[in-house]
């Protein structure tokens, strides 16, 4: 288990390393100076130096590069002050630091993820299981064609439609918003109820999908078979034999869903004007801002790739086949 | 001893008993195949089997309807005598209010605009569908097949090759798929954009298509790579590869003749799940600001454009999302028959 | 076991019931729905089989064997198969059976091994467990005593270290532990029949001969019923009592195991017999194989399936024809086959036996 | 293997010379493991094949035996070049070929063929019969008189096959029908040897013999030399006038038919013919035959044991049997040709003994 | 733009025009009049579109900041409105709107008693005087620079030279320059005449910095408050909680309220959400308020056409006017640009916009809210909003133009890109070859302030910054002030012009300078056409339900956030 991640730590290292790189200099490939942005109407060569010497892009190139990446581990100073470790150094549009920022954002998303992804799981579970157990019937028809019509929407259609309905029309719900869980869980679970009954429209769907048709592959399988000539009852086989064997695709599904979500879900924190991680991305890379996009996307994909970690250690829980080394 | 799987499909054809000659297709046409010299081939089989499956032909009549409707806009536009650029609304009186919005209910359906009109410019909401369709259409049928080439050359490589080549793609794979795909998206089109065309000029939409087909691209052929890699790998266990070895066959033969026939089921079973998936990112993006731009129609543009002025003016929004849902619904349930036919034990 | 009567051509009607037999199938047919059209799996078949004895099953592949054996399980899907006729064990009838009475028998009174201990076995719980759980559930044992029934079953099927590697995952296990893991598990309740699909095809002749010594051993402290399925004559020659020979969904011939190899009466298992090496046979004689190839069961030949690979339609005297008259097959010894006893002896004394060597 | 190799009894009037067709020595194939930590490298290997020597004549049906994962597999894709093994030498009618290239295999490539276990994977399922008979050709330039498709259906035609049947795709023939196929594929190039993996053993009993009958009558007709691996003792015992048994990557015994089926002397081959099933009835007329029973399954190719490997489940095994490795040789008693891996050798029977031989614990236990 | 529902009339626009007096000690004199049914207590939420770039007054212009700087910054001057919504410039934190010497280029100020800062320390003259000091460090770059420019007596960045390093190595201003005799009193000595700086002293930029306090680049994060309200806490581009200063004392203010408990400021509320929320009136939606948000263009339909809504709102003019530049190192021929004028669709803007909500038609550079502002229309533009393409590509044709290739970047906003289409639509039925150019909202006016910019025509809106066409025509149109990021877009550059802005500026009277101003405005446009005048910005503002207190104030051209009191 050790060995094992640590191995997948020394990936994951390789490939935010790449990432890193890859963003960062494609983002200064473009003929944009963020030292000219930041400077304003005022102007001046001396000022520009300054602050140039402040956002620490005097350097060559791949100098600030090796600056960045060092301060990641080791801390930094800049004008602003000094950026402990992790330090991905401060905003060029406001001066914030990058981690804050996102550190700040990270609860709305993490609200917005994990609240609408623990329902869709379990929902999407139980409709695909019922579905499955009950295959060929009208609620399996019913369970299939509804969550296969749902599982086309889009977020940036239903969204709006959803607030439409709800908030403007029948003005029983309210404008979805954030308030951290701490201050008023009330609040809190109101404000985001909106954006998870979305997401979970249509990630439910998508799970009610996936958790059918790899139960019914399944039950398929010889062992299941076995199991039922053991007297086992239907029951038990379904839920005990076939149902393990079906989580091992819903895992990695929902890793990746997950992972990307806890990203930033930029499109529907887009949608609902929720402040967190995607909106920021979205934000950054409006303002030109490389420090916060740099930020942004290597705690997205960081996300990911501990997601798929999860997911592969997931996977040794439910199949003693694999193994961790 | 163990009998193949295979001999126990049902189905699957019967060998006549008199050993020598040999029928193709069970029951029934036994008689009529008979004389019939020529067999048929994996791929006509799956032919037949789907077209025998009713929800499939229907959801490809509905996607090929789709796409007829986009490949025929400027036809349709014609006929219906409007175009997707004119601003009737601004130039007509009478059409928007003051707020710039359309004075007639439902967002200005009546006869003349048969899906209303686009508040603030007031274009054609038919005709804007339509040719956005085509530009949306057009961009995922083109980012669906170079994904897919560049899917099937790195997998089959990958797959074919093995040891460190096979390594070496597999992290980059990894690599890739790693990449916060809509973030990428996001920040590194206007980048790219940027880069391709001088400061001054207006990125032409050719261009603006190819930046936008690029990043996507780049980041969508992962899925299909590693599916192929997979079937490769035990493609290439089997053993009318080696077969083919022990001929002396040139690896590039081999790849040619040998396997590539052999991962087309798998590469149009996920091309037909990749298609929708790439007209709702492009679409995602154009939502997201980054899309097409100007006064090229694009699907997903209406979106961003619904959104803005969903509170006034709902019917906007409708048709194009409406459409939206039908043509992805029809695609997923076309991509699902496709894979029964290709594999009737995969079942439902 | 079979009641055999001497050389009776004409079926005697009897009274299923009537035969005291353990397990008792009559006129069992399985047929199943396909998008190809309707599958006959299993055409009509009957035997009986007694306690403490061995039926072995031959036939070629897709011959109905298994189908026929997860029919007495019960273990078709009810939506798309369509099972009729009559399955006594014990006296009890199966096939109308409620699929909770099913249960209560599956893993207690009748059990079953299957061919592929790999995918047989759940990949996802340990060896223990798999074998402990019907023991719970039919005996009503705690867990402990569950786990502790493991461990002695797997000890008694020879897996060494049986305390340890009862918490071991069937992949940590080689091919011929698993297939004892397997017996262990099937005979764990004691079952009053147990059913082998071909549960020695998977494994080396070495594996093979330790596994087939073993069920006979443990047939003989248990007394169980047992049906053993398999391609091959040799291993039948091994284990079985009785040997009942299908082919195209039909059993074609059944008798003891003596009579049907000393002295088959069916063409197809003349054809078995003589396709097969020996190791003691003679090098230079040509194998003589089966002509042709298996029937479609979707659309069977029509009369006795197996005339057209037979030799000696031809040779059928009479109004009888092979290719539209369904032979019948009597109860007991004897062979469904239109040719006359005589004609049988003759054939194969004369053009059968010699090439046995 | 050594020259005294040499056929005791030949069994046919196959033309026969005294150079081998194919000889290999010391011929050994080894799987990398990779592993490691925390960069992946070698960190053992599967001794699939370990030093084997062998030599196959002109014309006769070499057979090898062996249990599963023994290495039988590894030998013929060793021999037709499909590996490249790790050490040792192959050489075809005296040339090296050992780690020939592709290229430079290209001369003899049509002469070495194989034909596989598998009937469903052999065959490219999107190439018509035509195009799969066809394409070695085509790959090695052979234009036979009258072209190439003339040629194809004469081959189809000697198997059994209806030369119609060209344009059909193999899903439309029967497990034997497409055995054939392949049998054809090997044929149209001529070749001198074919290596037959398991050629019958994915086959119905009925159909085995069909296929069975074919090769025998080709490899008569056309003399061509056969390796013949299988596992099924019979099938060899009929098909092979001289055979190999494999014991973990080693020969623990070859020798002509009569002697190895007759006269064993390794006690791994008296294990293996004892438990061979024989549809014949205990109290027939022949001599009660012996029985072992051993115990376990062949001990993993990775670790193989030292000194002999057969001493894990050997009832005769000693000290000496874990130190040395015994050396193929010819042991006295046997014909010439007949050779043996082993110190303490087994009397030349194969009728039983006094006390039957049971290693396996449970059957021990429960028949005592 | 046909019925008129929500929009600003003609006659409001006049009463802005009214010239802002300078107030004197008793006008300055706090409390404020209190507000009717005004009640302390209660939270304000608040949404913004842009999150506060700089919280440092030194380094604030933009409007948004200014509005909430009213909240916890202090400057000498401000603006005081009173209930008739007449505008008086008083004394903040001075006693009055300032001392003049005869020749207006000593001004003197006292500070009031009992000012303090956030901490308890009174404000001090020394304070003042590192307010303005610090105003030339380097790193002050966003800030207005008029007072410096006025000290130092130079235009564009010259000024910089004066005080290279700020306050902050030990150099300081002069005493001739500014002087402090004692901790009450300040004194500015310029070098030319500067009748206004009793304006520029309003502005936000001139705000209070305490020296104590004073954390150089820093501050721009925490900023000393001295107004009624302090930070609690600020989170860029997501939210930001003023919550009451305890030191702050209503005797010393006459303009400033402190009712609500805290405003909540969140970010990233686009126009349209903000709206959304306003209309919805649900929940907390009720105590909410946008100081700037204005009703987004999309939304103008359903706030204009729903009473219940429309009763919740304010709307006004913006001082800002909407024009397309012509850049004129690249447009040399000026039928080239009478084309363009021509054929450019007003209209169109106009619903980009929203419609008449959102705007008015523009015929020339003084927007109504400008003293001086005249009806003159020279291109048609409003008479003839959709453009007249005919005469355009006649005008281009005697040019021999036809084909010509023009650049035109715009703003990639919704409302830009929506009238980009248009406008391309109409220059190309004109005959010109157009490339459209966008550029993200936020380097636009980088890009296209830059002089050697390669684009022909972008949009470009300005607003007085007090309103004198004094603080339009010069910024706008003086050649001299052509450099990098200026205002001067077109870089239109008529030496007769420029003497004549000399001139005028030396009008020491204020009304005889806004004829002078608008005539000559006017002149430019006839004969140069450097920018083409489209659209006189107009908005909306929607407010809660349970606020009251919502007054539109012109100075910050937006919701007055020192009025406002939750209703109970
Ligand atoms: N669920 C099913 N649906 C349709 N056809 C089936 C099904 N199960 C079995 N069959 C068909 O029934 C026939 C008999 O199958 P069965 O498994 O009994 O053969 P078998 O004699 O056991 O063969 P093998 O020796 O290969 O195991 C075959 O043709 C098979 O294709
Ligand atoms: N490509 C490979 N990589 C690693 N190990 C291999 C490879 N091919 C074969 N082996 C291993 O080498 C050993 C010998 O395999 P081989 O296939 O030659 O056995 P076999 O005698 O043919 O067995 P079977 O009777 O099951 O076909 C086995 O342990 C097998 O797992
Ligand atoms: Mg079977
Ligand atoms: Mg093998």
């Amino acid at each position: 288990m050790l060995r094992f991640l640590v191995r997948r730590f020394l990936g994951a290292m390789v490939i935010l390393l790449v990432i890193s790189a890859v963003t960062f200099f494609l983002f200064y490939a473009v003929p944009r100076d963020p030292a000219m942005l930041a400077c304003g109407k005022n102007c001046t060569p001396d000022a520009l130096e300054i602050i140039r010497k402040n956002m620490g892009i005097d350097e060559p190139i791949p100098m600030q590069y090796w600056h960045f990446m060092v301060g990641i581990f080791a801390g930094r100073t800049f004008a602003q002050g000094a950026c402990p470790a992790p330090c991905f150094g401060y905003s060029f549009a406001n001066s914030e630091p990058v981690w804050d920022t996102i550190l700040d954002r990270f609860p709305t998303t993490v609200s917005l993820s994990i609240g609408g992804a623990v329902v869709f799981l379990f929902i999407g579970l139980g409709a695909g299981m019922i579905a499955a157990w009950k295959r060929g019937t009208m609620a399996d028809k019913f369970f299939s064609t509804i969550s296969l019509v749902l599982s086309s929407m889009q977020i940036y259609f239903i969204g709006p439609l959803v607030l439409a309905l709800f908030v403007f029309n029948l003005g029983i719900m309210d404008q979805p918003k954030y308030v951290p869980l701490s201050e008023d869980p009330g609040a809190w679970f109101m404000g985001l109820l909106i954006p998870w009954l979305v997401i979970q429209i249509i990630f439910t769907a998508n799970y009610t999908r996936l958790s059918r048709s790899s139960m019914i592959e399944q039950l398929a399988e010889d062992h299941v078979r076995t199991a039922r000539a053991k007297g086992m009852s239907a029951r038990f086989v379904f839920f005990r034999y076939a149902w393990r064997g079906s989580l091992i695709p819903i895992v990695t599904i929902f890793g990746v869903d997950l992972g990307s979500l806890l990203g930033g879900a930029m499109i529907t924190e887009w949608t609902f004007s929720l402040p967190g991680v995607g909106q920021l991305a979205v934000d950054s890379v409006q303002n030109t801002d490389l420090p916060m996009v740099m930020g942004v996307m290597l705690f997205s994909a960081t996300f990911i790739i501990l997601f798929n970690v999860i997911v592969d250690a997931a996977y040794a829980f439910i199949d003693p086949r694999v193994r961790l080394a | 001893m163990t009998s193949p799987s295979q001999a126990a499909i049902a189905g699957s054809p019967t060998p006549d008993p008199d050993g020598v000659g040999l029928t193709t297709e069970p029951a029934g046409g036994q008689e009529a195949v008979k004389d019939q010299l020529v067999g048929r081939s994996p791929g006509q089989l799956m032919w037949m089997r789907f077209k025998r499956d009713r929800t499939g032909v229907i959801s490809a009549i509905v996607v090929l309807a789709v796409f007829a409707i986009a490949a025929l806009a400027p036809v349709i536009s014609w006929l219906y005598g409007k175009d997707p650029w004119t601003r009737y609304g601004q130039i007509r009186p009478g059409l928007l209010n003051d707020n710039a919005y359309p004075i007639k209910p439902n967002g200005g359906i009546d006869g003349e605009f048969w899906f209303g009109l686009e508040p603030v410019l007031g274009r054609d909401v038919l005709t804007q569908l339509v040719y956005g369709m085509r530009t949306s259409l057009s961009l995922a049928v083109v980012i669906t097949i170079l994904s897919v080439l560049l899917a099937i050359v790195i997998g089959v490589a990958g797959g074919y090759m093995g040891g460190k080549t096979d390594y070496f793609l597999g992290r980059l794979t990894d690599l890739m798929m790693s990449f916060p795909n809509q973030l990428f998206f996001v920040a590194f089109t206007p980048v790219i954009a940027a880069l391709m065309v001088n400061p001054q000029d207006e990125m032409p939409t050719w261009l603006r298509a190819c930046v936008l087909i690029f990043v996507m691209w780049l980041l969508g052929w992962m899925t299909l790579a590693r599916l192929l890699r997979g079937q490769v790998l035990t493609l290439r266990e089997r053993e009318f590869i080696e077969a083919a070895k022990v001929a002396g066959t040139p690896p590039w033969r081999i790849v040619r003749k040998e396997l590539l026939p052999n991962v087309v089921t798998p590469i149009l079973v996920q091309a037909t799940y990749m298609l929708p998936n790439f007209v709702t990112a492009v679409a995602g993006l154009s939502f997201l600001g980054v899309g097409m731009q100007g006064s090229t129609p694009d699907w997903g543009r209406m979106f961003a454009t619904g959104a803005e002025v969903y509170q006034s003016d709902i019917t906007y929004m409708i048709f194009p999302g409406v459409a939206m849902v039908i043509f992805i619904v029809a695609f997923n349930l076309l991509g699902d028959s496709v894979r029964d036919a290709f594999d009737p034990k995969s079942g439902r | 076991m079979t009641t055999l009567t001497q050389e009776a051509d004409v079926p005697a009607p009897r009274d299923a019931g009537a035969s005291g037999a353990f397990l008792s199938v009559r006129d069992l047919y399985v047929h199943f729905d396909t998008e190809g059209g309707t599958v006959k799996a299993v055409d009509g078949l009957s035997f009986d089989l007694e306690r403490g004895r061995t039926l072995g099953i031959v036939g070629e592949s897709g011959s109905g064997k298994s189908v026929t054996n997860l029919s007495i399980l019960g273990l078709h899907n009810p939506k798309k198969t369509d099972v009729s006729g009559e399955i006594l064990l014990d006296g009890q009838e199966l096939t109308s059976a409620r699929e909770k009475t099913l249960e209560s028998l599956r893993g207690n009174k009748m059990a079953m091994i299957f061919q592929d201990p790999l995918t047989a076995l759940s990949p996802y719980y340990t060896v223990g467990r798999q074998i402990a759980e019907p023991y719970r559930k039919h005996t009503g044992a705690s867990k402990r005593d569950a786990h502790l029934r493991a461990v002695e079953m797997l000890d008694k099927v020879g897996i060494p270290n049986a305390k340890l590697r009862v918490d071991d995952y069937p992949h940590q296990f080689s091919g011929g532990m698993r297939q004892r893991a397997m017996i262990a598990m099937a005979l764990v309740c004691n079952p009053d029949l147990l059913i082998a699909d071909e549960p020695t095809t998977a494994l080396d002749v070495t594996v093979q001969a330790q596994i087939l010594d073993l069920l006979k051993d443990l047939q003989q402290e248990f007394g169980s019923a047992i049906i053993f399925i398999t391609h091959d004559l040799g291993v039948i020659a091994n284990v079985a009592d009785d040997i009942l020979v299908m082919y195209g969904g039909r059993a074609v011939e059944r008798g003891t195991v003596a009579e049907v190899l000393r002295s088959p009466r069916h063409p197809y298992t003349w054809g078995l017999l003589s396709s097969m090496p020996r190791l003691s046979g003679d090098v230079n004689e040509e194998l003589v194989p089966i002509k042709g190839t298996p029937p479609s069961l979707l659309a069977p030949p029509p009369g006795c399936p197996f005339h057209p690979r037979c030799n000696y339609v031809d040779e059928v005297a009479g109004d009888k024809s092979c290719s539209a008259d369904r032979p019948v097959l009597p109860e007991g010894r004897g062979a469904a086959c239109h040719l006359t006893a005589e004609q049988k002896q003759t054939f194969f004394i004369e053009q059968i036996k010699p090439r046995l060597g | 293997m050594s020259e005294e190799l040499t056929l005791t009894k030949p069994q046919d009037d196959v033309p026969r010379s005294g150079e081998p067709l194919m000889k290999v020595e010391g011929l050994t194939k080894h799987f990398p493991i990779m592993g490691g930590f925390p960069f992946k490298r070698q960190v053992g290997a599967v001794q699939a094949v370990d030093g084997i020597d062998l030599s196959v004549m002109p014309g006769e049906s070499f057979g090898l035996v062996g249990e599963s994962g023994c290495g039988k597999s590894t030998t013929g894709r060793l021999l037709t070049r499909l590996l490249e093994p790790t050490r040792g030498k192959i050489s075809y009618r005296g040339r090296d070929i050992s780690h020939a290239s592709r290229k430079e295999m290209a001369p003899v490539r049509s002469e070495i063929q194989m034909i596989f276990q598998d009937p469903y994977s052999s065959l490219n399922p999107r190439q018509t019969v035509g195009s799969i008979i066809g394409n070695p050709m085509e790959v090695n330039g052979i234009n036979p008189p009258g072209g190439r498709e003339k040629r194809i259906r004469e081959m189809l035609e000697t198997v059994g096959l209806n030369p119609e049947h060209y344009n059909r795709f193999p899903h439309e023939f029967s497990g034997g029908q497409r055995q054939r196929i392949g049998v054809a594929r090997a044929l149209a190039l001529k070749p001198k040897l074919i290596v037959a993996d398991e050629p019958v053993s994915a086959l119905d009993v009925s159909i085995q013999a069909q296929v069975v009958n074919l090769l025998q009558q080709v490899q008569r007709d056309m003399g061509i030399a056969f390796v013949f691996i299988a596992h099924d003792l019979a099938i060899v015992r009929h098909f092979s006038q001289r055979l190999a048994v494999m014991y973990l990557g080693k020969i623990v015994e070859v020798g002509d038919r009569d002697s190895i089926y007759q006269r064993p002397r390794h006690p791994y081959t008296h294990a293996l013919l004892s438990a061979v099933p024989e549809a014949k009835l205990e109290d027939s007329e022949d001599e009660q035959r012996e029985r072992i029973r051993l115990a376990g399954d062949v001990p993993s190719p990775i670790n193989p044991p030292s000194g002999c490997r057969f001493r894990t489940r050997c009832w005769k095994a000693q000290d000496k049997c874990a130190t040395e490795e015994p050396p193929l040789v010819q042991i006295t008693g046997n014909t010439a040709g007949h050779l043996t891996a082993c110190h303490f050798p087994e009397e030349g029977s194969t009728t039983g003994r006094d006390e039957e031989i049971v290693l396996d614990a449970a059957l021990k236990a429960m028949e005592s | 733009g046909g019925g008129d529902a929500g929009g600003v009339s003609k006659d409001d626009a006049a009463k802005q025009q009214v010239k802002y007096d300078f107030g004197d000690a008793a006008a300055s004199k706090g409390p404020a009049e209190p507000i009717k049914g005004a009640k302390k207590g209660g939270d304000l939420t608040v949404y913004a579109r842009d999150s506060f770039a700089h919280l440092d007054p030194a380094q604030m212009y933009v409007s948004d900041e200014g509005t909430m700087s009213t909240l916890i910054h202090r400057r000498l001057t401000t603006y005081k409105r009173d209930n008739a919504g007449k505008y008086t410039v008083v004394g903040d934190l001075a006693t009055d709107s300032g001392t003049a010497s005869k020749d207006k280029r000593s001004w003197k100020y006292t500070l009031k008693d009992g000012v303090k800062w956030e901490d308890g320390t009174p404000i001090t003259s020394k304070d003042i005087r590192h307010t303005f000091e610090r105003q030339f460090a380097p790193f002050v770059s966003e800030g207005p620079v008029f007072i410096q420019q006025w000290l130092a007596g130079k235009s564009g960045t010259g000024y910089r030279k004066l005080l290279p390093d700020g306050p902050y190595k030990g150099d300081h201003l002069p005493d001739k320059t500014l002087e402090t005799p004692n901790d009450k009193t300040i004194v500015f000595h310029f070098k030319d005449p500067q009748p206004d700086l009793p304006y520029a002293l309003g502005m936000a930029g001139y705000a209070a910095v305490q020296e104590k306090g004073d954390t150089k680049e820093k501050y721009d994060k925490k900023p000393v408050a001295s107004g009624p309200y302090k930070i609690e806490s600020f989170k860029s581009g997501k939210s930001m909680k003023l919550v009451r200063n305890t030191e702050w004392d209503p005797n010393t203010d006459s303009v400033r309220h402190q009712y609500p408990d805290s405003h909540n400021i969140q970010f990233g509320v686009s126009y349209e959400a903000s709206t959304k929320r306003l209309v919805s009136d649900s929940a907390e939606n009720k105590t909410a308020v946008s100081y700037n948000n204005q009703v987004d263009a999309s939304s103008m339909q359903s706030v204009r056409s729903d009473p219940s809504v429309k009763k919740r709102s304010l709307s006004g003019y913006q001082p800002y006017v909407g024009k397309i530049s012509l850049n004129m190192d690249r447009l040399k021929d000026k039928r080239v640009r009478e084309a363009i004028a021509y054929a450019l669709p007003a209209q169109s803007l106009l619903q980009a916009f929203g419609g008449s909500g959102g705007g008015e038609l523009a015929g020339n550079y003084l927007s109504p809210t400008v003293g001086g502002h005249t009806e003159s229309d020279p291109y048609g533009k409003v008479k003839n909003p959709q453009g007249d393409v005919k005469k355009a590509k006649r005008i281009l044709k005697e040019a021999g133009k036809t084909g010509t290739k023009i650049t035109f970047a715009y703003q990639n906003s919704p409302e830009w890109s929506d009238f980009s289409i248009a406008a391309k639509d109409n220059l190309k039925k004109a005959g010109f070859n157009v490339q459209l150019k966008d550029i993200v909202t936020d380097t636009y006016y980088d890009q296209i302030g830059k002089i050697k910019n390669k684009y022909d025509m972008y949009h470009s809106s300005w607003g007085a910054d007090w309103p004198s066409a004094s603080t339009v025509v010069p910024p706008t149109l003086d050649g001299r002030q052509v450099q990098d990021g200026a205002s001067n877009y077109s870089h239109y550059n008529n030496p007769k012009m420029n003497k004549e802005m000399d001139r005028i500026s030396k009008i020491k009277n204020a009304d005889t300078a806004s004829k002078e101003w608008a005539k000559l405005a006017d002149k430019i446009l006839k004969e140069d056409l450097p920018d083409v005048p489209l659209m006189y910005y107009k908005q909306i503002q929607l407010y809660g339900s349970k606020v009251g207190g919502a007054v539109m104030n012109d100075v910050l051209s937006s919701i007055d956030p020192t009025q406002l009191y939750i209703k109970k």
